[in-house]
């Protein structure tokens, strides 16, 4: 495995421009079974590059299920049945066995903050170091860019060698994000990263995804609203398990082409 | 003076007398073969635990049990408050690996197998195979009776040999080892292995009552004078009876008359 | 206390509660005294292992420097010196946890994170009954096994060797090892493993750089009670080891550990004799508080 | 490179497993290979001999008396201990010294627990060679074992169960009981089947404090013959291995059937719980 | 940060009778300290009977550890020592030995819903079991009624006896409430209860906490100020364990009279 070189630099600039946007992740009628239970219907949705798509719908809806296909985390579930395409980078992912580089592109940040019972440090160097990286001064680098990159090195810089578990919550979310970053994803995924948060921390994790923004492509699963009009330039819609409606976020919050899209946006649902 | 095991189980049992004997693992199983035709003809239950001769004896000193059995030669210490009677002789063979060619030898030739002098098998007419010595261990009565007759001490025996407990390791290690002797008792010889005659004499019960064969030990019993019940008594004399010493030599330990 | 209003009725609850709490004093100290009954039984051992042992040295003039460093036992001479057996028993236990830990530990990473349920579920407790078969059968296997074996294929004269009590060792601990560590392994989040795998790592780099750490202190217990399972055995050693009073020095020697040295010898032993066995236990029992002094030293300096 | 070291670890972690598994099949093939032959209906149940070994009933009673009493007695104790050090000890050093302690018990030669037994039990609390004084040794061979394995799984029980439960205004007693022990119940349940083991393993403990007496135990003060110490009767001085490896399929069917029984019981209690 | 629309029916038609209304929880000087560390200064604080107070704050200001001093679940850390007073209904509950009678008075909810792994009937009659009650149709009764108080009922009558780990995270949260009230307390305390659910959820425990009102005095902690907003009749404001101000929900946050509430509040914060 060629370690970290995955270039972020070569791909910067072609960011200006909306439309001429690659399509970073593409999925066709992909359908999902818990077992018996089919938990996605026919879901359809191209995620442009370097743009935040933000996931918003009622509890129960497969918005953290259809998260977890994109980097195959579903895997881990015995029983689990997935049918359709869904292709990142022109591949089909679930035709291809590398897994494992897989979600070395796309990183993955989860609700609650998971934090390994290791030092500040180890977390973040963990998954570089699991990449075959030894040289320290190249791991403190790495270490450095990501705890800055997520927003959180001088909060962190004074203790990095005392457990992560001692932190605040919200600094726990940012530290995971910087471990997720260590690994120069290209995606990343998060699952309500900020229902654990403070406001403040909330808007800390919120800044730097904007910031992000212009390296990552993300995709952020939400139960609050404002919080998908804020960060987010799409937003999908999800209801039982199928997409109703996914476009510009402004237009979801303004005039959804949806009632259903409507009623949930006004609170006006169920 | 009856012994506190034997009053509990007394109790529990109505009136049958409770005789409580324990001590060595060599004298038990024929100790549990005269006990098993006694209790037949006689209104009377006795148990026997075989422990090891040091704790039967710890246990008919402190009255534990009524009678203690040993296999080894009592201390001075505890001659002092015990009486020992002896039930029996045990005959000790010299055994090897039945594959071994060497099926006599003298008492010198042991001697020096078990001190280290001799250590291959070619020295003393065999195989060119290095001898490997298995011994009983430290304070137990074969060993100690081997090494008084054999003519040799603890201290001479050479280091690197084998210490096996009980004549059931001895005879499964000299089984599966063709460089290896030991000695064990005579009822516990069979095909597994190959029994040595000592200057020329075959270990049998009558060479070792006509005093041809020298390698033996006594078994004992040892009682505290007190707490030796009627019971107790009774036992072993039927033990020393005619009929009681054809059962010893039934089962493979030598008469004491 | 039977009608709903819980609430209200302070009266009523004040003595319903006064029984909780009169009960939960009295559990409280029934609980303190199952572990001071626990403690005591132990103190009770270790008091009388102590008395038993250290009897010689006090009242009979014996040296426990000559004890510790002697290299002749001849108890029928008066000689007490439990060197080799120090030695062979160092060598034996650290021998036997070289290969009986690892595979022990694997073997229960492999039931709780490779194996599938089925699998898992039929190996587990195959290897739990491994823990219930008397040591005198494990003796037996080895003597009539791996002792033939060992002789045979290494060109030895006798396979009763340092090696063969290993072997013999690292098996017994197996069902201990295996069953504690892995069900420590079982108890640790998911979601460690989830944060490892979505970061690319492999299951393998995850199993070994987050789930068993995370499981340290269970798999501690489990180290540390299959070693007091290695150390405390004798019955099947006695039958594997030869023995033999020489300090050794190769794999193939026979040796005779602190333990069976205990076992051995103590159904005939007599005053002195018996007195110098029980020394040999303290030897053992300090033997044990220093190896897992250093163990749990190893478990805590890998901890941050 | 990465890729390789993880298939040389899975390889190892398979092939550990498999060593395990193959000593497994080893021993217990070995003990049926060379003991099955005696195996037969006098064999168990027939009227015992000393010379043929057979007629084994007395001591499966016994096995099974020493098993239940010493379980009886250990589990208890053991468990409120470790509820004690886990869940209402201040947690430091003395805590910490007895948990040493009692860790470093485990390693202490069973021969030496029988001495303690045969002087404490036997001789100065007068129980006599008996099963109960035994069983009381055996008691507290196996403490350690219940106390540390109890631990463990303490630990691992959520704080918020505590927390849920002790909001609701329910006693510390309750709490454990009714919510903490039940989730512990499949680690505690793993010490108790090793602790089984342990007992039913046991030789040296048990013949200076019970004794060898081959006949049906009266009552548990009457002096009697586990299967293990037969066991080891007929290896030790007859070295009779045929006869010791069929009193070992016998003790594996035991322990089979106690383990199996162990497993339904905590499949109970679990379902109790929904 | 208040972009959209904050308090719908809530604010408007409650505290008629705010003055004449009886102090429930009296709050005097309270101190408390983790070991060496304090964490709460000085702090003052009446909560009147039947009124949600709402507590907010960034992380690690204090809420969650004043709001567990009020049933004394802080009980349960080594090493913390408290002083001031405390006085519930008249009571310094820092005096009495009766914590049983005190956290049967005073109920408590979870950030994380924490139900025991037994069925869901089970779980709601666990704190009247524990009580004594054994009577089944007694039993059945409160059950029935707590779900319905919880406002759960209908979703779980059919399942009454199946695991309530098979529920979702909102579903989980209300039969935790329906635990809480199942024991008929007087006070309820919340910490932020609503945090781990999706927006419809969130719906149901606020309406919920508005109709409890009518019986229960409610202390809720949050971080979403538009929740403290909807909710709630009183705010305190927590910063670096004190309450820098605690006055009317609309005061606070249409005019608050400290910067320091008011930057928190508009979000301007840190
Ligand atoms: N491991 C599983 N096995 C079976 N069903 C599952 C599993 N995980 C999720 N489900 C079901 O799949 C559906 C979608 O669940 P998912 O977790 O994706 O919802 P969500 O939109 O993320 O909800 P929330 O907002 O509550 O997190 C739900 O009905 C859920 O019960
Ligand atoms: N058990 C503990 N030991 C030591 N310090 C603690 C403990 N619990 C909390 N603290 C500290 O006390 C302070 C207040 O914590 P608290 O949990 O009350 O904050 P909070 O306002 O509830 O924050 P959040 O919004 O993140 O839940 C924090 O600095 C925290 O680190
Ligand atoms: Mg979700
Ligand atoms: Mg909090």
């Amino acid at each position: 495995m060629n370690t970290i070189v995955i270039d972020r630099k070569t791909v910067t600039d072609k960011s200006v421009n909306t439309t001429e946007q690659q399509k970073k992740i593409a999925v066709k009628d992909l359908n999902l079974f818990y077992g018996e239970k089919q938990a996605l219907f026919d879901v359809s949705i191209d995620i442009k590059e370097k743009e935040v798509t933000a996931l918003i719908g009622p509890s129960g809806c497969g918005k953290s299920t259809f998260l977890r296909t994109l980097n195959r985390m579903n895997d881990l579930i015995d029983g689990v049945k997935i049918n359709g395409k869904m292709v990142i980078d022109g591949e089909d992912i679930y035709q291809t066995n590398d897994v494992i580089k897989l979600r070395t592109k796309v990183g993955m940040v989860f609700q609650k903050p998971n934090l390994f019972p290791m030092s500040i440090y180890d977390n973040v160097a963990y998954g570089p170091r699991m990449q075959g990286i030894k040289n320290k001064a190249e791991l403190n680098k790495i270490v450095e860019e990501s705890l800055r990159g997520a927003a959180i090195w001088d909060e962190v810089k004074d203790r990095l060698k005392s457990s992560a578990l001692g932190l605040s919550g919200g600094q726990q979310q940012r530290v995971c994000i910087a471990r997720a970053i260590a690994m120069k994803p290209e995606v990343i995924l998060m699952d309500e990263p900020t229902s654990a948060l403070d406001p403040i921390s909330t808007l800390k994790v919120e800044e730097l995804i904007a910031s992000m923004k212009k390296e990552y492509t993300i995709v952020i699963v939400t139960h609050n609203m404002q919080q998908a009009a804020r960060v987010s330039d799409k937003t999908a819609f999800f209801l039982n398990g199928e997409i109703i409606e996914f476009d510009e976020t402004n237009k979801i919050f303004s005039m959804p082409s949806d009632q259903r899209t409507e009623d949930y946006v006004t609170g006006r649902f169920g | 003076g009856n012994s506190s095991a034997g009053d509990k189980t007394g109790d529990l049992e109505g009136n049958i007398h409770t005789l409580a004997i324990s001590g060595s693992t060599s004298v038990g199983p024929l100790a549990e073969k005269l006990a098993e035709k006694y209790e037949k003809n006689n209104n009377i239950k006795i148990e026997i635990n075989q422990i090891g001769s040091s704790a039967g004896i710890t246990n008919a000193i402190n009255g534990v049990s009524e009678i203690g059995m040993s296999s080894r030669e009592l201390k001075d210490e505890e001659k002092e408050s015990l009486q020992e009677t002896v039930i029996a002789y045990d005959g000790i063979v010299v055994v090897t690996h039945p594959s071994n060619k060497v099926k006599n030898l003298t008492m010198d030739q042991v001697k020096d197998i078990f001190t280290g002098k001799v250590t291959n098998w070619k020295d003393l007419g065999g195989d060119d195979l290095e001898i490997v010595v298995v011994s009983r261990e430290d304070g137990s009565g074969s060993r100690d009776a081997f090494q008084e007759i054999v003519g040799y001490s603890s201290g001479e025996l050479i280091k690197s040999a084998i210490v096996a407990s009980g004549n059931g390791n001895i005879k499964t290690t000299v089984a599966t080892n063709k460089h290896a002797v030991g000695f064990i008792s005579f009822e516990y010889i069979d095909d597994s292995v190959s029994p040595v005659s000592i200057n020329g004499v075959d270990a049998t019960a009558e060479n070792v009552l006509n005093h041809k064969y020298v390698l033996s030990r006594p078994f004992l019993f040892v009682h505290v004078e007190d707490n030796l019940t009627n019971e107790g008594q009774k036992f072993i004399d039927y033990i020393l009876s005619p009929e009681g010493q054809a059962i010893a030599a039934e089962s493979g330990a030598i008469p004491v008359q | 206390m039977s009608s709903i209003p819980i609430k209200k009725d302070a009266g009523e609850i004040g003595k319903a509660n006064k029984r909780k709490y009169l009960l939960e004093k009295v559990s409280g100290r029934v609980f303190l005294f199952c572990a001071l009954l626990s403690v005591v039984s132990l103190l009770l051992i270790i008091g009388f292992v102590f008395y038993k042992g250290s009897h010689p040295f006090i009242a009979e003039g014996y040296s426990f420097i000559d004890f510790l460093l002697g290299s002749d036992w001849v108890p029928s001479e008066d000689k007490f010196g439990i060197l080799p057996m120090i030695v062979a028993s160092i060598y034996a236990t650290i021998g036997a946890l070289i290969i009986g830990v690892p595979i022990g530990l694997f073997t229960a990473i492999f039931l709780a994170e490779i194996a599938p349920r089925s699998v898992a579920k039929i190996i587990s407790p195959a290897v739990q009954l491994l823990a219930g078969i008397p040591s005198v059968l494990y003796g037996v296997f080895g003597l009539a096994i791996i002792v033939p074996f060992l002789q045979n294929n290494l060109g030895l004269i006798k396979g009763q060797s340092l090696i063969a009590v290993i072997i013999v060792l690292a098996i017994m601990m197996l069902p201990t090892v295996v069953t504690v560590a892995e069900t420590a392994i079982r108890a640790v989040p998911k979601t460690y493993r989830e944060g490892s795998l979505a970061l690319g790592v492999s299951p393998i780099g995850t199993i070994f750089k987050v789930v068993v750490p995370a499981a340290k202190s269970g798999i501690m217990t489990a180290i540390v009670l299959g070693m007091g399972r290695a150390i405390g055995e004798t019955m099947a050693v006695i039958l594997v080891a030869g023995n033999s009073l020489i300090i050794p020095t190769s794999l193939t020697d026979s040796i005779r550990p602190l333990t069976t040295n205990i076992a051995l010898e103590m159904g005939y032993a007599f005053g002195t004799h018996q007195e110098m066995l029980f020394a040999t236990g303290i030897v053992l029992f300090s033997f044990i508080l220093i190896l897992n002094f250093v163990l749990a030293r190893i478990s805590s300096k890998g901890g941050n | 490179m990465r890729k390789l070291k993880d298939n040389i670890l899975l390889g190892l972690l398979w092939f550990a497993a498999f060593l395990t598994v193959a000593v497994l099949v080893m021993i217990v093939g070995y003990i049926f290979y060379k003991g099955i032959g005696l195996i037969s209906f006098d064999f168990i149940f027939g009227d015992y001999s000393p010379s043929g070994g057979g007629g084994i009933l007395p001591m499966i009673v016994t096995t099974i008396y020493t098993i239940a009493i010493s379980l009886l007695i250990a589990t208890p104790i053991g468990i409120l201990a470790a509820v004690y050090l886990q869940e209402y000890a201040k947690q430091g050093r003395l805590v910490n010294t007895i948990r040493f302690a009692t860790e470093s018990l485990t390693g202490i030669p069973s021969i030496i627990y029988g001495l303690f037994g045969a002087v404490f039990f036997v001789t100065t609390l007068k129980l006599g060679m008996s099963i109960i004084a035994a069983s009381l040794t055996l008691t507290i061979i196996v403490l350690p074992v219940i106390i540390r394995t109890t631990e463990e799984s303490l630990k691992t029980v959520p704080r918020t169960y505590r927390e849920g439960s002790l909001a609701l205004g329910t006693t510390k007693l309750q709490t454990l009981y009714k919510v903490i022990l039940p989730s512990a119940m499949p680690g505690i349940l793993s010490g108790l089947i090793l602790s089984m083991g342990r007992i039913i393993g046991e030789s040296a403990a048990i013949f200076l404090t019970a004794g060898t007496v081959a006949a049906m135990p009266a009552s548990i003060f009457s002096s009697a013959r586990t299967l293990t110490v037969h066991s080891y009767l007929v290896t030790q001085e007859a070295g009779d291995i045929e006869l010791a490896a069929a009193v070992g399929i016998v003790l594996i069917v035991l322990i089979l059937i106690l383990n199996l029984t162990a497993t339904f019981i905590s499949k109970k209690l679990n379902k109790a719980n929904y």
